[in-house]
């Protein structure tokens, strides 16, 4: 009545993979991956800066998570739909949403895919199959799994990326999502970021057992626990998943282990309830230091090169945010249409009156 | 033309749609093979295959909740829900998520389905298999409800909600499942959404239902011509959108209002179908728009006959409400 | 990343038990728990005839569980908690609800312990921990979780017995129940009766693994599967598990194997779903044989002596019956009061009115 | 007495009433050490110990249902839902099981509890941490729902709660959770529940509000006395059971109504104030009760401040009202 679930690892924090380890993933792809990694690391700082400034109202940075993001996302094809928590810039910036749609996003103005409508933080774009973020935990898993089973019925060469975290895994709605998944055969990943806190809560007050990985096998499920801050490991095991799931086996489970480096958001203050101590530990197996120091031990990448794109990639930000800045907020009428496909007459009263009013007030 | 029950036209139009739009899946508890507790799913996985009818696991804010995903990814749902006293497991995806996809992905991401349930009580049901949960629903914006009250609505309102690219919340009056008949054409037709239905023309009062209370105002109105009072009987059909237009213009005619409906009176629809007419038509109004309704208590399994408010205490709202 | 469940079991249909199994169940118990079996099992008979009849208008059957229900139950102490899904009558009777208390229920007249309120198989009493059904699956399991961690916080000597069944188990309910319970520490024992069917829906639409033992694994609770056609499986591992509750360990996931050998309900046609070959497969296991058999083959028990209790039994419940029959309806008051624990003005108007009105209707 | 915010009164509350009644027990997500996201019940792990006060793990629903489990087994739960908007994951356990169990059970299994959770638009919480959920739980018989205006009444109506045999929903106004700052009596202290507050005296018009709402009421009643209209504010403090007497004598001393809320307006409380003094004061009526509220969409972050019917539209209404 025991089994053990190994943590899958191959790259360690020097940038040195195990022995007899096969690297699957090409030089290109590897390269293109750790550019998103630090764009997104970069991006998260200045949105909390930006937070800061009052320019945004809300940011949810990702450190020590970005390469659980971005590889995970860099290991699926563009025709896969990805189902968000929040944390995943990383993988939305991987299926190809630019740092100016990300921009135009936080700063909530005209050009925002979302119309201002929602938090910031809240991303997602229909023609990348990149799911709409909603604040409401566990409700994506499933959800993503009726998605996997639309990919399902058509016969498509498509999956369904499903990423939680280990505190959402308590809803529900999980329990739902995999169960259905299951029975469904539905071609799913469900991907839990397990970054060891949910807001202040750490992992033993969210639950009894081993993790999350021991519930796919409760389901019958294929099922893997990886270690998040290693590359190598997340993107063979997200391509072994997408093998499984698009031959018709059903949905598959994989636990990703990190750690929230960062607060849980602009309104959290960790120091609150966890030790700096803690924290140090952690930021030193960076996931984004481990590619580097193997990109240039394997003379893929170089310290020169590495400034150089660091610097244009601070001026295209840069750049995107003042853009995004001088954009005008969505008008009133974005308050009142899309909420059904027409729009009734209760709510055209309602948009007419608040259109008199505001005229009215501004006299 | 064929006469059917409610139950038979649900069937009908499932079959009707399933065929001529492939994107359309039915699931629920029990809603395979065996066609659902009620049977109204019955054929549809031996004619149109188990992918697209089958059995799910009991949980159903994960019936909802996938339903969500096949509609944002191009398909068309129509989940069951057992009966809608479970529906409330089921009510984070559905006001949180289902109703509010459109607007808050800026338009990317849309989640129309029709959700079918039984409601309603009178079926030795107790506190779990008879509520009238629409109240519960029509506060949250983007999502539509529909109730039909007879096998010719079902159809038709039906195929009308499975071709509208919103959440419909259509709900079943169970009780009449069986009891009410009429002819249905075998042929396609759409009622459409949004416009009640004038019953019974009247001059001296307007009485306002919907789903199986319907038949019960009607009686009453019957009843009430004996009497000498003519109501006007109107049948809403659509809970929203609300045809606000066939309301007003039937008390700027009336003047006087009964709204009868079988949940609990406080926080009813009939509440804000009041407010709307005080707001609208007040110089009109001769007399307070009276409240017909279930009480505000839950539903005792052992007094459902005298909770229901039946044609009896329409007659006496009617009354008392002419007599103002 | 493979483990097995083992089922236990100990006595056969024959009556046997296996090689060195030590009964623990005491005789005496033994006994009382073999005639409840058999009340359980002729009321239940007499319900479904009484619905066909329009004397009770709704009946669950338990045909094949009884042992599960009455066993187990026999197994826990008066001052533990039962929370029921529906299907245990057999524990209720245990726990000492009396056959005239069924009986008025069942026919809802004004000594049902709910007052008619809820339909027929509502059981529950106050005085007996035994909380009343509810119709709602699986709401009772966190509920369960609470109950046992009030058991903690006074540090009494009791445990919560939380009853569903397999198809219950789907609900996010189940998983919400059982993860509070492993992290608080609560001592509950989560028995789940895998009768193979929800009403139509066999196990293969309910979920893919390997029932739902595996589950309790996932969630770090102890765990065990056993043949619930076995009352000794059943009174050793209940036993078993109270105790590791009571110590203060946590709570104790059961997979209780048998099968609903009736219908779902008086309102169910099984034959539109199953077999009756595959239903007489599971009646020559039945339970209760298996313990006659036991109890005749060591002289605890004879067949005169069954035939004097059945006739006995026989002539109580139908006395129990006709003293049910006979008892008023709960008058209209009971409509009104205990909405709340005081009666509000809108309660007031509207007690008043029916009242009123009730009296105006009779003339 | 002390000068206190409402964070610091309900933490007040919690720490008073725990002290008094060891069958008070506190938890949620965030609650344990932390103290919860609004530290609202910072401290309390430190005074009382984990058992008493202790983080869950994030499952609403969960939370409800053990909650439940211990209201049965005699204790006084005092769960936390993060946000009002989170809810619904709950909404079974509440309504189907925590609203309907003494009842049901026929007396036997009481369900008595404080749910507390802030709620309200104005943070920049978007569509989901915004709702103001009160309608949604008012047409559920068995279950009250309170809410406090400012920190003396948060304290007040807190204690009177959890002193209170029934399950409790109790909404703190989130936007003004720092900014509504009053003195507190450091004492034991109750505010009934059921009574509403008579604000502010007035004779033209009733003005009827709850929560962060009242306050633009109160800024808005100001303002129409500048105006000439002498406005009556009615700060409800208790929804459900409703302090009607209150209301109908305002209304039958002033003949028109306001009623503001924040939350949409179709289905909103509003409407069943409306239609009840509709029933109740008709023929004092001298116009339509005017309903000013949050429009019926989800609420858009970007357009927060055109979505609160704050003062300048209360103003309006008003007006509007009194002019009729
Ligand atoms: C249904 C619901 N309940 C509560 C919240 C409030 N909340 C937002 S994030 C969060 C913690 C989530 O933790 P986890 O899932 O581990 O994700 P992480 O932040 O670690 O990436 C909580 C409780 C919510 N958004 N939705
Ligand atoms: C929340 C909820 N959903 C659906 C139902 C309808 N329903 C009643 S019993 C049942 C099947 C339950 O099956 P299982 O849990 O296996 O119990 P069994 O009947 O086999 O004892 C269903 C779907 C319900 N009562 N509650
Ligand atoms: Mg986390
Ligand atoms: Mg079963």
């Amino acid at each position: 009545m025991k089994f053990e679930i190994e943590t899958i690892s191959y790259l360690n924090e020097d940038g040195e993979i195990r022995d007899g380890y096969q690297k699957t993933i090409s030089d290109d792809l590897l390269l293109q991956a750790y550019k998103i990694m630090l764009q997104t690391k970069r991006i998260d700082e200045r949105m909390v800066t930006l937070q800061r400034q009052s320019i945004v109202t809300f940011a949810m940075p990702s450190r020590g998570e970005e390469a659980s993001t971005v590889v995970s996302a860099a290991a699926l094809k563009p025709q896969d739909w990805h189902f968000y928590q929040y944390r995943e810039q990383g993988a939305i910036f991987m299926k190809g949403f630019t740092i100016q749609e990300y921009c135009d996003h936080m700063l909530l103005n005209v050009d925002d895919t979302a119309k201002g409508r929602q938090m910031s933080n809240h991303f997602g774009k229909k023609e990348l199959n990149a799911v709409t973020v909603s604040s409401t935990l566990a409700t994506q898993i499933p959800q993503a799994a009726g998605c996997a089973y639309a990919q399902k019925l058509r016969g498509e060469d498509a999956v369904t990326m499903c990423y939680f975290a280990e505190g959402a895994a308590s809803e529900g709605d999980f329990h739902a999502g995999l169960n259905m998944a299951a029975v469904t055969k539905a071609p799913v990943i469900f991907y839990c970021r397990n970054n060891h806190y949910a807001i202040s809560t750490p992992s033993k007050d969210q639950f009894a057992g081993d993790g999350i990985a021991p519930r796919g096998i409760g389901y019958g499920m294929k099922t893997y626990r990886i270690d998040a801050m290693d590359a190598f490991a997340i993107y063979d095991t997200v391509q072994e998943a997408r093998e499984y799931c698009a031959a018709g086996n059903g949905p598959v489970l994989i636990e990703a282990m990190a750690y929230r480096i960062g607060p849980h958001s602009t309104a959290d203050d960790p120091s609150a309830y966890r030790t700096d101590d803690e924290v140090a530990k952690w930021e030193k197996l960076c996931p984004i230091e481990r590619v580097k120091k193997y990109l240039i031990k394997n003379n893929l990448w170089s310290e020169e090169q590495d400034l150089e794109f660091y610097n244009a990639l601070i001026e295209e930000i840069e750049e995107s945010i003042a853009i995004a800045k001088a954009k005008p907020k969505p008008g009133i009428d974005s308050m009142f249409n899309e909420v059904y496909s027409d729009i009734p007459w209760n709510l055209q009263e309602q948009y007419d009156f608040l259109k008199e009013f505001t005229k009215e007030e501004s006299h | 033309m064929k006469v059917m029950n409610i139950i038979e036209a649900v069937n009908d139009a499932l079959h009707l749609e399933m065929e001529r739009n492939d994107k359309v899946v039915v699931f629920g508890e029990d809603v395979g093979g065996f066609g659902g507790v009620f049977r109204a799913t019955k054929g549809l996985t031996d004619r149109f295959g188990e992918p697209r009818c089958f059995n799910t696991p009991i949980v159903e804010q994960g019936i909802i909740g996938f339903a969500m995903g096949l509609a944002m990814n191009g398909f068309k749902p129509c989940p069951e829900i057992q009966f809608a006293d479970y529906i409330f497991p089921a009510y984070d995806q559905i006001v949180n998520e289902v109703a509010k996809s459109r607007f808050r992905s800026g338009n990317s991401f849309t989640a129309g389905m029709v959700i079918r349930t039984p409601y309603g009580g009178g079926i030795h049901g107790g506190c779990y298999h008879s509520q009238s949960p629409e109240a519960q629903f029509l506060h949250t914006p983007g999502i539509k409800v529909v109730i039909p009250s007879d096998p010719y609505e079902a159809k038709g309102l039906l195929l009308a909600s499975l071709r509208t690219d919103d959440p419909i919340l259509f709900l079943e009056p169970k009780r009449i499942y069986r009891a009410s008949k009429c002819e249905v054409p075998l042929d396609d037709y759409e009622i459409p959404l949004g416009q009640a239905q004038v019953a019974r023309e009247g001059k001296d009062l307007t009485l306002i239902g919907w789903g199986a209370q319907h038949h019960q105002n009607l009686e009453a109105a019957k009843k009430a011509e004996a009497m000498g009072i003519d109501v006007e009987v109107l049948n809403l059909r659509t809970l929203n959108p609300l045809d606000i237009d066939t309301i007003i213009a039937s008390i700027k005619k009336t003047g006087k209002c009964v709204v009868s409906q079988e949940a609990p009176k406080t926080m009813g629809f009939a509440a804000e179908i009041s407010a709307l007419i005080m707001e609208k038509a007040f110089l009109h109004l001769e007399a307070p728009v009276f409240r017909c309704c279930g009480f505000d208590t839950p539903f005792a399994n052992a007094h459902e006959h005298e909770y229901m408010p039946d044609s009896p205490r329409v007659i006496k709202a009617i009354k008392d409400t002419y007599d103002y």
